[in-house]
């Protein structure tokens, strides 16, 4: 049984919350990423579900276990540093071989599971060397090494591949992926960087200021925004959100005033739920947004000011009503001039509806 | 950029020195080399920045000073012609942009004038029959060595004294380095009031010796001494410390060892106060037993620091003196070498004899440095 | 600029101080400067005093007295060092009378026969002065015409005693019974003891803590005697030459040399008889003694403590015992001369160390400096200063002074003084006087902490010293 | 380039998580560390308490340990009765008994003691500095063998070196001056001077160097602007390192100094000595209390600093 299940988990520095009332649960097999930006507790959490940090109040349970109050050294769990903490008088192979000492087994044994780990990781030229003499990469890989060489409850990895450049960063990101999904083991990666995340992970616990906002598969988080903040935190270009009235809504259809203009949007039919007259955000990702030749109730009538080509696509930064900034991302074979109107209609499927409390509003 | 590969080759070449210094890490950065410069004057063109020639003229001018001249001017003389090639020294670094040597040359100038100069005087003393308070002075080249090495009279004494000085070295600073290394894991963590506590236990080397000999002969006086005091309320006896060899010893042994092991507890301190939080994580992780994670962690740390420690408290552990010269005044079996060279050179006036024992001496401290630098070496490269 | 603005101001306002510190204010034209050093202690403060106070140059010169006081346990080192690197700092100084030969023949002290020879006044005040001290601090070689020393400070050993313990009714009817001899109790009585009778008086009166002592329990433990058995400087010599003296035997005697030996008079059965006399006597003192630390600055504590019946000492530190502030016995005191051996014909055979410093001229000084000096030196040894001198709590050698009647009123111990000095020696005033009492303190010391008997030690003594003067050239 | 990235370390840039290996620890750490200290302390103790007490407390048998009775709790045996006689009089005091009170020349020798300590640990600092960048920046052939040549300089007893400086400083006119034991002590200072600020310039960052120098700036510039900012800490520690080590020098204060120019380790002999009848117990501690007092407070509100000094580029951060 290898899951780890957080209840509650409250973290306070004085009177400083670092983690308020997080709930979390990771299956065997599961890779689960916390992420969100600097500062949001996602590392004073994992250090929590280490036993680095002790908890405030709630529960840390791991392997159906309850672990509160044990040191980390009793939790049987692997984990991988942000600056990955290699013992910096030992060898690399002695560094790999560190945890094993705890299991008591000859050297033979020992030596040749540092072997396996150093074949799968690709370390076995540098085993003899001390850290100060490798490489960024291969410290990276000696520290995944030294966390997969034994048979741990679960995986922690605090930011595992932020010091990496982007390159390495890639094929660094496919090997620990499938270095995982061979060991059938519950996992959290803590991470800012949404790409890690969304390609990494089973699901995504996206923080801020200490809490989760949401908990959810990659697809989940992107299709399926809890709130503004993860709307806006998920997706890049991020998404267009813009405040607007609600005039009246009814079977999916609503009529919102947005800067003075009105606009029809197809919505999710729970927005007729909502009061009329109410602000709500409207959320539409920029690839939600097509430009057509005619204005019409259904679309926003903008001009555009800034082109950035993208490659396959060109995004577009458009003028809206009431000065709002506007992304749209278009195929590339569609020209714009600077300065041309556009005038956007919102693919429905991209489309979300906020509330006034910035929560999503869905069946 | 070549730093770290220059460094580890530099570390494993032979010299013994060298090594010790690269294990210490320490690092040097090299800069790209300075623009080009002028050529160096030819050796007979009488340039500022000739310094070739200024050292031969010196040289010449020196030997005809000394010679010719009465003492006091010859040594105005002498003196003059050193600061003139010292002077060329540093126009020529400073035509040449050697700014190294600018910016040492002021360190290497007070050194020599105030600490090698002197020393090279008492090492040219030590081959004269010299006493200070006669001014007669006779080349006798080797006799004053060989007489401290084979005279029947004085190399037993030399020889006790030596012994009972490696007895002192061994005793105090094995003490202080356990004493010292235990008072360091004590601070090793961050606790209420620590910052008041620490300093309670730094408090005794800023003592002023004299104070601290003065005051350990009232601690251990037989009638009243707070040792004896309490030591005869428990037993019932008489009980006088410094009474034999061992407690004399033992006396000197523990006041200095109270007053220098907090300096071994600093250094060891420093090192352990330095060593990253995250390793001890990744340890606990790693389930490293804590005995482990001190060899393996904790200790590659302040290794280095040990070993200084053990370096500077071993050179002053040999010039021990003052608080032998307070508690027993040499009594006991308590003589050690530096206080005898004092007596020598100091209150008898025999001041080539003592320069000669010093330098003897010094050759032992030497060795024995390079011989521990040489181990200490070799163990960190096996490490 | 601010960095170097603040090194710069820093660096100037350094280099104004030490320009200060170097230009002491050097006195005017017109003024004599004798620079002296002397030990930091009452008798060369009052002397100071006196000066500064009473002093005017015949010469009608100003002459300023300007003393370096430096403190007892490093003056020898810093006049030493002074001396022998040829800073030529000091136009006077005070020394130990065994200094002499060290720092004559290598050309410090300056021989000032002819100013004397010049002065008829100066020179029948040394005539004055008592020939054990004129010997010991003017002669170089010792007992020659050559003069090179004034006494500032003479000195010799007494015996300080505790009135309340001896006088005690109890204790004098127990001494009575158990030695059939009467306990001293006065300074007459204090006289008259011998070293049997000072050995019974150790034996009788070491007392543990809660003994009845002088009719009360001891608060501490208790001795009956104590004399100087320390390593330091001079401190076991300086008695142990009295028992050898005593007891018929010598040290090595520099005015027969170069005939003279120390082989065989040094460890001569006469001299080991009397080293095993003196070591006899300590397993009756306080127990620091055998930690060989017992110098005469340790006796007298445990004494003005009032931890010991009777102790020998000199009479320099006799203020402290007599300062309520700094003795717990001021009020209890009793003097007598140091003890005597009894002789086959029960005459009692008296021989002592004497102490004190003499204070001299140095060989650089102008010869205004010089003459300015030795009217000081006329002014200083003038009966007048030197009675008022030995009220303030010093001592005069100078005949006409210490037998006037009124000498014995300035102090308790000063009975004793006059009477003492007819039996006064010194120890050698040779070059390597030095060599000589390190290696004879070192032996002393092993044989008072117990690890060589009397024998062994003289010998090795005098194997030393018989091998050094060859070597020295002093004797044959 | 990937060696450039190793040596910077990130943790302490960023100022998260700063290489600490303190762990927390509570009162009951507390309660442990104080009872050790205040063994350790306590002959300290015993001196501060004895410059309270009169000559004839400080040699009471048993010993009297306690200024209060603490309301009779404590028997009389074991109290005294404190003064502050023993502070006045290490400033003015009578040399005589009955004898006029004089000033003593205390006051000048604290000063001297400050002045001099200071003033050649500063200028220590200024010449090794200098040559610790020197040694650095720009290293010459064999640098470590000269660094460890500077060291030897210690290992000698110092009597060797003693008369020669003596009569160089007499011939050059400095005996007994300010300029000359300052000019001694500085060169005493300079070895670990050097040794601990070359420590501090090994470890800053290449790189920012580098990129002052890209930008135009002078060396000069770079060492004033750049380097010099960036071991404050380090200068600090050097600093108290060098008091701490000055402060009590004796053998060559009771050689060099003169009368103006001594300093109170060499005139607590005074007290050592008492005028010649012994120790004078009270004063002395009195004099020790005083002394210790500036080296004391300089040391407590500097330990940060000196903790992260003192390892002499043995330990990379």
């Amino acid at each position: 049984m290898s899951t780890i299940e957080l209840r509650k988990l409250t973290k306070a520095f004085g009177s400083f919350v670092a983690v308020r009332d997080a709930d979390l649960s990771v299956s065997a097999g599961e890779v689960v990423c916390l992420l969100g930006p600097s500062g949001c507790g996602k590392t004073t959490m994992l250090r929590m579900i280490a036993g680095l940090e002790r908890a405030t109040a709630g529960d840390v349970i791991i392997g159906g276990k309850r672990m509160n109050e044990l040191p980390a050294d009793q939790r049987n769990i692997a984990m991988v540093f942000q600056f990955y903490a290699l013992y910096p008088a030992l060898t690399v192979g002695q560094n790999i071989a560190m945890p094993l000492h705890y299991e008591k087994l000859s050297p033979a044994d020992s030596s040749a599971r540092v072997k396996r780990v150093a074949d799968i990781l690709h370390l076995t030229t540098v085993l003899d060397r001390l850290p100060g003499q490798i490489s960024e990469g291969e410290k990276q890989r000696v520290a995944v090494a030294r966390a997969i060489v034994r048979d741990p409850n679960c995986f922690l990895f605090d930011e595992p591949l932020s010091r990496l450049d982007v390159e390495l960063r890639h094929t660094m990101r496919s090997q620990i992926k499938e270095v995982l999904q061979g060991l059938s083991k519950a996992t959290v990666i803590v991470t800012h960087d949404q790409l890690e995340a969304l390609t990494m992970a089973d699901r995504i616990a996206i923080m801020r200021d200490g809490s989760i906002e949401q908990v959810s598969t990659p697809h989940g988080v992107f299709a399926r925004p809890a709130n503004v903040f993860v709307a806006s935190f998920i997706g890049t270009p991020q998404m267009n959100l813009f405040e607007a009235d609600l005039k009246a809504s009814a079977g999916g259809t609503a009529d919102v005033t947005f800067g003075g203009a009105p606009l029809r949007l197809q919505t999710d039919p729970a927005v007729g739920r909502l009061a009329p007259a109410s602000k709500v955000t409207i959320g539409v990702r920029p690839r939600g947004l097509t430009p057509v030749s005619l204005a019409a109730p259904d679309t926003i009538t903008t001009a555009a000011e800034l082109i950035e080509p993208m490659g396959a696509e060109t995004l577009i930064h458009v003028r809206g009503p009431n000065k709002s900034d506007l992304r749209v991302v278009v195929p590339r074979e569609k020209r714009v001039a600077i300065g041309e109107a556009l005038h956007l209609r919102c693919d429905p499927r991209q489309t979300h509806v906020f509330d006034a409390q910035g929560q999503a509003v869905r069946t | 950029m070549c730093r770290s590969a220059c460094v580890g080759l530099r570390a494993k070449g032979n010299n013994a020195t060298a090594d010790f210094l690269g294990m210490l890490h320490m690092t040097t950065t090299a800069l790209p080399p300075p623009p080009t410069a002028p050529d160096a004057p030819a050796f007979l063109t009488p340039a500022l920045d000739n310094w070739r020639g200024a050292i031969a003229a010196a040289l010449v001018l020196s030997v005809i000073a000394i010679a010719a001249l009465p003492a006091a001017a010859a040594f105005w003389t002498v003196g003059a012609l050193v600061a003139l090639v010292a002077a060329t020294f540093v126009v020529n670094a400073f035509r040449r942009h050697y700014y190294g040597g600018l910016l040492v040359a002021p360190a290497i100038a007070m050194l020599f004038v105030m600490n090698i100069f002197p020393l090279l005087w008492s090492l040219g003393l030590s081959f004269f029959a010299y006493q200070s308070n006669r001014q007669t002075m006779k080349f006798v080249g080797l006799h004053n060595y060989i007489q401290a090495l084979t005279s029947d009279i004085k190399a037993p004494e030399n020889w006790a004294n030596l012994q009972t000085t490696a007895v002192f070295v061994v005793c105090t600073v094995a003490a202080q380095m356990l004493v010292g290394f235990l008072l360091a894991l004590l601070f090793a963590k961050q606790f209420p009031l620590r910052r008041y506590l620490l300093i309670l236990v730094l408090t005794p080397m800023m003592l002023s010796v004299v104070a601290v000999g003065v005051f350990y002969t009232y601690y251990y006086d037989p009638t009243f001494g707070l040792v004896s005091q309490v030591v005869n309320r428990m037993c019932g006896c008489q009980y006088v410390l410094m009474s034999n060899r061992a407690g004399a010893i033992g006396g000197i042994v523990f006041a200095d060892a109270w007053m220098w092991s907090p300096f071994v507890m600093l250094l060891v301190l420093a090192g352990l106060v330095s060593v990253p939080k995250y390793l001890y994580e990744a340890a606990s992780i790693d389930r490293v037993s804590s005995w482990r994670s001190f060899w393996t962690i904790t200790f590659p740390y302040i290794r280095g620091l040990l070993m200084l420690a053990l370096l500077f408290r071993t050179i002053e552990a040999f010039k021990l003196a003052d608080l032998v010269i307070l508690l027993t005044k040499g009594g006991n079996g308590t003589m050690t070498i530096s206080y005898h060279v004092l007596r020598i050179a100091q209150e008898q006036n025999k001041t080539s004899e003592g320069a000669a024992l010093s330098y003897l001496l010094l050759f032992v401290v030497i060795v024995l440095t390079n011989l521990y630098l040489y181990v200490a070496n070799r163990r960190s490269q096996e490490a | 600029m601010k960095w170097q603005t603040k090194l710069a101001a820093t660096a100037s306002a350094a280099a104004l101080a030490m320009t200060m510190g170097v230009a002491i204010t050097p006195a005017s034209a017109a003024d004599v400067v004798l620079k002296m050093a002397v030990p930091d202690w009452p008798p060369t403060r009052i002397m100071k005093k006196f000066f500064d106070e009473q002093y005017k140059a015949p010469s009608g010169n100003k002459v300023i007295l300007d003393v370096d006081f430096i403190p007892w346990p490093d003056f020898y080192t810093r006049v030493n060092a002074s001396l022998t690197s040829g800073e030529k700092k000091y136009n006077m100084s005070v020394a130990d009378s065994q200094w002499l030969g060290a720092f004559v023949e290598g050309g410090y002290f300056r021989k000032v026969n002819d100013y004397i020879d010049a002065d008829p006044g100066l020179k029948a005040t040394m005539a004055e002065i008592h020939p054990a001290f004129y010997d010991a601090y003017s002669t170089y070689p010792y007992k020659s015409k050559n003069i090179y020393g004034f006494p500032q400070f003479p000195d010799v050993l007494v015996t300080y005693g505790r009135k309340d313990i001896l006088c005690n009714d109890d204790e004098q009817k127990n001494f009575k019974a158990k030695y059939n001899t009467k306990l001293p109790c006065t300074g007459e009585e204090m006289d008259n003891i011998d070293w049997t009778l000072f050995q019974q008086i150790g034996e009788f009166f070491q007392r543990k803590k809660g003994d009845m002592l002088a009719g009360k329990p001891a608060d501490d433990d208790f001795y009956g005697i104590a004399y100087q058995a320390g390593k330091g400087y001079d401190f076991a010599s300086m008695q142990i030459n009295g028992f050898i003296w005593q007891a018929g035997g010598d040290i090595w005697d520099e005015t027969k040399a170069p005939n003279s030996h120390a082989e065989g008079v040094v460890n001569s059965p006469a001299a080991v008889g009397a080293l095993d006399h003196y070591l006899s006597l300590l397993k009756y003192m306080p127990p620091v003694v055998k930690t060989g630390t017992m110098d005469i600055f340790k006796s007298d504590e445990l004494f003005r403590e009032g931890k010991v019946a009777m102790n020998i000492d000199w009479i320099g530190l006799g203020e402290a015992s007599l300062d309520p502030k700094t003795s717990k016995v001021s009020d209890k005191l009793v003097f007598g001369m140091t003890p005597g051996t009894r002789g086959a014909d029960g005459k009692m055979i008296r021989w002592n160390n004497l102490g004190g410093q003499p204070f001299v001229l140095m060989t650089w000084n102008t010869d205004l400096q010089n003459k300015e000096g030795m009217d000081f030196v006329k002014w200083w040894l003038s009966p007048a200063i030197q009675n008022e001198f030995a009220a303030g709590g010093g001592q005069s050698a100078v005949k006409s002074v210490y037998t006037d009647a009124k000498y014995n009123s300035y102090r308790p111990w000063n009975r004793a003084w006059a009477a003492s000095l007819d039996w006064q020696k010194d120890v050698w005033h040779v070059p390597p006087f030095f060599d000589l009492l390190t290696q004879q303190q070192d032996q002393f010391d092993l044989a008072i902490t117990g690890k060589q008997d009397a024998k062994t030690t003289l010998n090795n003594v005098a194997k030393y010293q018989e091998n050094l003067l060859k070597e020295q050239g002093l004797i044959k | 380039m990937a060696d450039i990235i190793t040596k910077t370390p990130i943790w302490e840039k960023l100022g998260f998580r700063k290489a600490s290996g303190v762990s927390e620890a509570g009162w009951g750490h507390t309660a442990l560390a104080a009872i050790v200290s205040l063994i350790y302390f306590f002959p300290v103790l015993v001196i501060i308490i004895t410059s309270f007490k009169l000559q004839t407390d400080a040699l009471a048998v048993p010993a009297k340990l306690f200024p209060t009775s603490l309301f009779g709790l404590l028997p009389e045996s074991m109290t005294f009765k404190p003064t502050l006689e023993n502070f006045t009089s290490v400033f003015s005091r009578a040399f005589t008994n009955g004898g006029a009170v004089e000033n003593t020349g205390f006051d000048r020798f604290f000063f001297n003691s400050l002045f001099i300590a200071g003033t050649s640990v500063l200028l220590a600092l200024v010449i090794g500095t200098l040559a610790a960048f020197g040694f650095s920046r720009y290293p010459l052939k064999g640098n470590d063998t000269y660094l460890f040549i500077i060291l030897t300089t210690r290992m000698l007893p110092a009597v060797v070196v003693i008369i020669p400086v003596m009569l160089m400083l007499r011939v050059v006119g400095l005996s007994g001056s300010y300029l000359g034991i300052i000019l001694l002590y500085t060169a005493f200072n300079l070895p670990f001077t050097i040794w601990m600020m070359k420590s501090f310039f090994d470890e800053l960052s290449p790189d920012v160097e580098d990129a002052a120098r890209i930008d135009g700036s002078s060396d000069r510039r770079v060492f004033f602007k750049i380097c010099l900012p960036q071991v404050l800490a380090g200068l600090a520690a050097t600093f108290v390192f060098g008091i701490i080590l000055t402060w009590n020098e004796f053998l060559f204060a009771l050689l060099l100094s003169s009368v103006d120019t001594r300093t109170v380790p060499v005139a607590m002999s005074q007290a050592v000595s008492g005028g010649g009848i012994g120790v004078l117990w009270g004063l002395l501690a009195a004099i020790e209390t005083l002394f210790l007092i500036p080296v004391f407070l300089v040391t407590f509100f500097m330990q940060n600093q000196l903790l992260r000094g003192v390892t002499f580029g043995t330990v990379k951060r």
